[in-house]
């Protein structure tokens, strides 16, 4: 992992050379004044180019998330009020709102019923400091289902979320790769860290599941070898 | 002198972060849970919630811990960019498991309980503005020697000892964060206790910036 | 319990059939304990104890203090089991959950009720002066069974930990620090140790109640996910002489009477093997003690 | 005490005291029940043909109660009527509730059920005639209308699927309670019939809710001058129908007079000015009366109440109708007198 | 104190009984019509339970809703003149919120809580006299006033204790003082069946004597079963002839 190792308190060179610099995850302004920058968390400074913009962010891996507008998420449904949802991204964190007319083709009338417990997959739809997230299960770009909605069977579990963002973003990561040569699945990962999965089986789901979730104190050569042997155990 | 202090980052689950937190013969634990969601009486609308619980090592808490919670609360207060979650809760436990020095003394445990915020809040990524340390020193009663870490021994046969906590950037002593002193002293041995203070915090942060990437090292196994 | 800490249908219906076939997340057996890691401190009483990723630290002391006034020939011990949102942020601070309130009762029960600790030897003078001991259990992380956790750690410091040896001289009494005498050990009865079991119904309710067929899955140990997803809950306390100290089932699923005679004989085995593990690593520790003792008395004598 | 010789599990040998009381189990019937009461856990039936209603639940073909009380069979629905249970709102009935609680354009009231009723803020005449439209005003000042702890009447209009009512008060009869005083009953002592209010001798009113809350208050004096044509008030001589088919709203007044009448006066909280110590002395008469007739568990209906209230007059002092002794002589007046009516 | 000769040689118990004889068990329903919608009154000996039972009704909290099922509470307080010495009791007392703690979760799977979505049960139980068998009494007490308030139950829970003796006999429904120096168990059993609603012990005792002190106090809660459903059929029949009298 290369990038310079950056704590709060140090300064940070931002981009001088041509074209804009706007700040990411981990960097923040003071409030008051909106030109002192500074690093708010431990990790490493990255920056990524994209036509003539650049944007520096400090690379962290964490266990509580923070919603993101865009972000893919994985929740579960803890309440069902009058025009929605409450969901849960992630333990004790504040619950999010599903709009019931936040599903492709859904009126007044016709809209989906889901139930305290149902899985649903869901792209961050509005967040605001001073109102609740809001997520949907529509593609904002083709304005259809686009794989999101209620998540039915398998399983869920929790990862880190970096890692959790490093699968979502390399569809073929080695891990994935390796699980594939095992047995046939469906997956959904979220941003959130919450991942939900379903195999053939029973036992191959919970050797998929094992294998992800370990694969983050892996090497990368360690993997095939790391998930035969946990298929292995389980079959 | 840099590895006057052990710690880990990252020794708990159930938590976002947390970190072990050593000197001498004083041993601590500390856990943050943060941005959660408030209780309705915590929530404040603009900003994020401290909560502070500090446990002793030997029974249940009493004023003392109470005081303590409040001294670190007032340090936590200032670094935490709590105005990044409004209407969330920050959650800090701190659990002593070893004080390292006799009841009547808080300088070691207040020390302790500052580092290992520090470590924690790290660990859990909560936004901060800036890094800080704290040390303690003690002033010798017959020579008026300045003590490192000043161990249970060196407490009692000094004529007084300090808590200070600094700042850092980019590695330096910036600012003096908080500091509080008992027993007897005059102003000039303050200023000193400061000055050395100030320096030693420096010399250990690179100790502390190690076990920091370290633990980011650590998070990042699977791309290696 | 298990406030803020969300279950999904999906995986409740997953966790079932996984228990029907006879498997967990971890790879264990139904009926298996989780690997239990017990740390012995440098200072007496002082342990910490892993099971999975449970983890608790308990730090056994002793005061001297005046007997209560009821029972003037017993010392006085207390457990303190309060858990801080360090074990995980379902915890209130300061407030002691219902939950809590069971895991604290059940310790008593299984500790303190079973006369695990000789109170009468905590005497000194009778009516005016006995050792106070008290337990601090330290709950760092919660993954299920704080219980079984607890009462093991609690029942290894006990065995540990050795207070300071006293003289008594007329009302006088002499503490002697550790240098001066050596310290002397509690006197431990028996040792009581928990196995806790979860229930759960693969089946409709009505079958529970009015079937035939005790298709309840059992299993042992239950981790946090596997609590939160449970009908119900056991928690039997034994000791290796086959006496049953305790036991629990405050509710919860209903189960027949045989299922629980079975599940005692899968906690007295699982109890057989910890004791005889922790009296290996209390040998140990002692044998290490006196290495060092006799390390240090040699290097001494060479100073010299 | 009894005595029970135990040889392990499954093989108990209880030694039952030959008193027992198992006597019901004597009427067994063709359809093979064993008896008409049944407690819960008890087997019902072993025929899947039945269809299983309240009060039961089942295992394959068994079924069970999950109550105590007696059986009902209607065609092939097979139930079990508790003994006791909430009063459980239907579609129809006059009720008497309290404002619990007020919220976003409704009231919520409890009316003794499962769940507290929903009165709707378009559910009750607003001062100035029942034609006029609501505004955001009415919502805002929806407790200068009804408030915490007031009582009313209302008729159930709708129950919702998980049994919780909705209430109007679009008639005359209904809606805000005041010169008089509450008393509660088992809602099972009050019979559905085609009137609730009544006008009882001695200047004096009674609503037996449905739901077994009862109000008894002073008779409305132009209530008494218009009474011939009003279809809604009932002298109790006149008629005591048993009769079940009712539909909503039956009975309500003609709007002209709605209007006249829906001003601020009917959501007043005052007592009348001028009311009489006997009327105040008749009220406790009746209440006394009611709670006698709860007490001897007999069901209350106006002319039964009117009988109670002749019966009491035995007794000049109202305190003597607090005993027990006096209750249960009132209650046996009653069923006597009944008896020799030939009911 | 003089210890008691707990069982004699010629097999009588301090209060005369034999080895398998519940106590005086006397119990009504309906004991409180006009307070509560339902209620009753247990006898178990010496002990002396009264139980009201509020509901199904709307919940006071928010939390207490819930759309899936109904919410059940269950508070238990013991009257300082309970017991001989008259102890003023804390009001956050250990072991009555155990005590509750265990009704709740007993009767949440007794009751058929999916037939009360967004309610609140309430169970109310005071303790009048005690002398041993407290959980028992408030158990059997619970399952009556349930039952009188006309609330879905799959079945019956009835409840008593049993202890040992010397490690050999079994004692059938301890008092207090049996209690304080045996090694007891408390079961709760559904309807009919062997099956365990509620196993509390404590105190030490062997395994090997477990099967037959368990044996007995499953016996005996069938016996106690019997006898409040004679009770709770007495009442339905009276119930009955009132009804058809008018």
């Amino acid at each position: 992992m290369s990038g310079t190792l950056i704590i709060p308190g140090d300064t940070i060179e931002l981009g001088t050379e041509s074209g804009e610099t706007s700040i990411g995850p981990g960097i923040t302004t003071n409030p008051k004044d909106q030109s002192i920058v500074y690093p708010s968390t431990a990790g490493l400074l990255k920056s990524i180019s994209k036509r003539n913009k650049t944007i520096a962010y400090i690379e962290h891996n964490t266990k509580r998330y923070i919603p993101t507008i865009h972000d893919y998420v994985v929740g579960v449904v803890i309440t069902v009020f009058g025009d929605g949802y409450r969901v849960s991204l992630a333990n004790y964190s504040q619950p999010v709102v599903l709009s019931a007319l936040g599903f492709p083709n859904a009126t007044k009338k016709n809209r989906p019923h889901l139930k305290v417990g149902d899985v649903v997959y869901a792209i961050v739809s509005l967040v605001d400091r001073d109102v609740e997230v809001e997520i949907e299960c529509i593609d904002p770009v083709t304005g259809k289902e686009g794989g999101f909605g209620q998540l039915n069977g398998g399983t869920l579990f929790d990862v880190k979320l970096a890692y959790a963002r490093y699968l979502l973003f390399n569809s073929n990561a080695e891990i994935l790769e390796a699980i594939v040569n095992k047995c046939q699945f469906e997956i959904a990962i979220g941003s959130n860290g919450k991942i939900w999965i379903n195999t053939e089986n029973v036992k191959t789901t919970v050797a998929a599941m094992n294998a992800i979730v370990e694969s983050q104190q892996w090497k990368k050569e360690e993997i095939v070898k790391n998930v035969n042997k946990i298929f292995k155990d389980v079959l | 002198m840099t590895t006057s202090f052990n710690a880990e980052l990252g020794i708990l689950d159930r938590v976002d972060g947390s970190a072990s937190y050593k000197f001498g013969a004083t041993s601590l634990i500390c856990s943050v849970s943060g941005p959660i969601e408030a209780k309705a009486r915590q929530e404040l609308p603009t900003s994020a919630a401290l909560e502070v619980t500090i446990r002793p090592d030997v029974g249940v808490s009493s004023t003392r811990e109470k005081l303590t919670e409040d001294k670190l609360k007032s340090v936590l207060g200032s670094v935490i960019s709590t105005f990044l979650y409004p209407r969330q809760l920050i959650q800090v436990v701190v659990q002593i498991l070893d004080a390292g020095e006799a009841p009547c003394y808080v300088v070691r445990e207040l020390v302790g309980c500052i580092n290992a915020c520090y470590l924690a809040l790290i660990d859990a990524k909560v936004g901060i503005s800036e890094s800080f340390y704290a040390k303690c020193v003690a002033i010798e009663q017959n020579t008026g020697k300045l003590i490192l870490d000043p161990t249970d021994r060196d407490l009692t046969s000094s004529k007084s000892h300090h808590a200070v906590c600094f700042s850092l950037g980019n590695g330096k002593s910036k600012s003096l964060l908080y500091s509080e002193s008992f027993g007897q002293f005059t102003e000039e041995e303050l200023l000193k206790v400061l000055d050395f203070a100030a320096e030693a915090i420096e010399q250990e942060n690179i100790g502390v910036r190690k076990v920091i990437s370290e633990a980011v090292s650590n998070d990042y196994v699977w791309m290696s | 319990m298990f406030k803020g800490f969300e279950v999904s249908s999906n995986e409740q219906a997953f966790t079932l059939e996984t228990l029907k076939s006879g498997i967990r997340f971890d790879g264990r057996k139904l009926e298996e304990m989780r690997d239990i890691d017990i740390r012995l401190g440098d200072e007496y009483g002082y342990v910490e104890v892993r099971l999975g990723n449970t983890k608790a630290i308990v730090r056994i002391s002793a005061q001297l203090a005046v007997p209560f006034e009821d029972r003037p020939y017993e010392g006085i011990f207390q457990i303190s089991t309060e858990i801080s949102p360090m074990a995980g942020p379902m915890f209130e601070a300061g407030r002691q959950s219902i939950d809590e309130v069971l895991i604290s009762r059940l310790v008593e029960k299984a500790v303190r009720r079973s006369g695990a600790l000789d109170l009468e030897s905590l005497c000194i003078i009778a009516g005016s002066r006995c050792w106070a001991v008290r337990a601090d259990v330290h709950f760092l992380d919660y993954d299920g069974n704080f219980i079984d956790a607890t009462c093991l750690a609690v029942m290894v410091g006990l065995s540990h930990f050795k207070k300071p040896d006293i003289a008594i001289n007329g009302e006088e009494i002499v503490l002697f620090s550790t240098d001066q005498r050596d310290p002397v050990p509690l006197s431990v009865l028996h040792i009581p140790l928990c196995v806790t079991f979860a229930f759960y119904n693969p089946n409709d309710v009505e079958e529970n109640i009015k079937g035939s067929s005790s298709g309840e899955l059992i299993l042992v140990d239950p981790t946090m996910k596997e609590e939160a997803q449970s009908l119900g809950s056991m928690t039997l306390t034994l000791n290796k002489n086959r006496e049953i100290c305790q036991i629990s089932k405050a509710g919860g699923l209903p189960i027949d009477a045989p299922v629980i005679m079975d599940c005692c004989s899968i906690a007295y085995s699982i109890v057989e093997r910890l004791t005889e593990k922790i009296k290996q690593l209390l040998k140990d520790d002692e044998a290490k003690r006196i290495d060092i003792n006799v390390q240090r008395a040699l290097s001494a004598a060479n100073d010299r | 005490m009894s005595v029970i010789s135990v040889t392990g599990f499954g093989h108990q040998n209880v030694s039952v005291d030959s008193d027992s009381e198992d006597d019901a189990m004597g009427d067994i019937e063709a359809t093979g029940f064993k008896s008409s009461i049944v407690t819960p856990g008890e087997r019902i039936t072993d025929d899947p043909t039945w269809m299983r209603g309240h009060g039961t639940f089942y295992l394959s073909n068994q079924t069970y109660s999950s109550v105590a009380g007696s059986i009902s069979r209607v065609s092939k629905l097979l139930s079990v009527i508790p003994f006791h249970g909430r009063y459980s709102p239907e579609t129809g009935d006059h009720v008497v509730g309290r404002i619990v609680e007020v919220s976003q354009k409704r009231w919520k009231v409890d009316i003794g059920a499962q769940h507290d009723a929903i009165l709707m803020l378009g559910s009750v005449n607003l001062p100035g005639g029942v034609l006029r439209r609501k505004s955001e005003s009415d919502e805002l000042q929806m407790r200068s209308f009804l408030k915490e702890g007031d009582l009313l009447n209302a008729e159930v209009q709708t129950v919702s699927q998980d049994g919780a009512a909705f209430l109007h008060t679009r008639s005359l009869k209904y809606g805000k309670l005041r010169n008089g005083v509450f008393v509660r009953v088992p809602s099972s002592l009050i019979v559905r019939a085609k009137n609730h209010s009544h006008d009882l001798p001695g200047s004096v009113s009674v609503i037996l809710g449905v739901n077994g809350f009862v109000w008894i208050y002073r008779t409305k004096v132009n209530a008494n001058t218009k009474t011939e044509n009003s279809a809604s008030i009932n002298r109790v001589s006149a008629q005591l129908s048993s009769s079940r088919d009712y539909t909503p709203g039956q009975g309500s007044e003609s709007i002209t007079r709605l209007e006249e009448e829906s001003s601020w006066s009917i959501y007043s909280d005052q007592n009348d000015e001028d009311f009489p110590e006997t009327i105040k002395l008749n009220i406790t008469r009746y209440r006394g009366c009611i709670l006698a007739l709860a007490h001897c568990e007999i069901g209350i209906t106006g002319s039964r109440l009117v009988n109670a209230y002749h019966a009491s007059m035995v007794y000049d002092n109202i305190d003597a109708l607090v005993s027990n002794q006096v209750k249960e002589a009132i209650g046996r007046d009653i069923i006597e007198a009944e008896k020799m009516r030939g009911k | 104190m003089s210890r008691f000769e707990i069982y004699s040689p010629e097999g009588l118990r301090v209060d005369g009984r034999r080895w398998n004889e519940i106590r005086r068990f006397e119990c009504r329903i309906n004991s409180h019509p006009t307070s509560s919608d339902g209620s009753s009154y247990v006898e178990q000996g010496n002990t002396k339970v009264l139980c009201l039972v509020q509901g199904p009704m709307e919940p006071a909290l928010r939390s207490q809703s819930s759309t899936a099922q109904g919410s059940l509470i269950v508070n238990v307080s013991v009257t300082p003149f309970a017991t001989v010495e008259r102890n003023k009791r804390p009001r956050n007392d250990r072991r009555i919120q155990e005590l509750s703690a265990t009704l709740t979760r007993t009767f949440n799977k007794a009751i058929v809580l999916k037939n009360y979505p967004r309610s609140l049960i309430q169970v109310n139980l005071q303790v009048l006299a005690l002398d041993g068998g407290l959980l028992a009494a408030c158990t059997n007490a619970t399952t009556l006033a349930l039952m009188d308030a006309g609330i879905s139950m799959y079945d019956y829970i009835s409840s008593v204790t049993a202890g040992i003796f010397d490690g050999q006999t079994p004692l059938l429904d301890l008092n207090t003082i049996e209690e304080n120096e045996l090694g007891f168990l408390t079961v709760g059993v559904i309807g009919e069946s062997e099956k365990l609603a509620l196993l509390l012990m404590e105190d030490r005792v062997g395994m090997d004597s477990l099967e037959k002190v368990l044996a007995i106090a499953i016996a005996g809660s069938h016996r106690i079963r019997e006898l409040m459903d004679i009770q709770v059929r007495n009442y339905g029949k009276h119930k009955v002839a009132k009804l058809a009298n008018q």
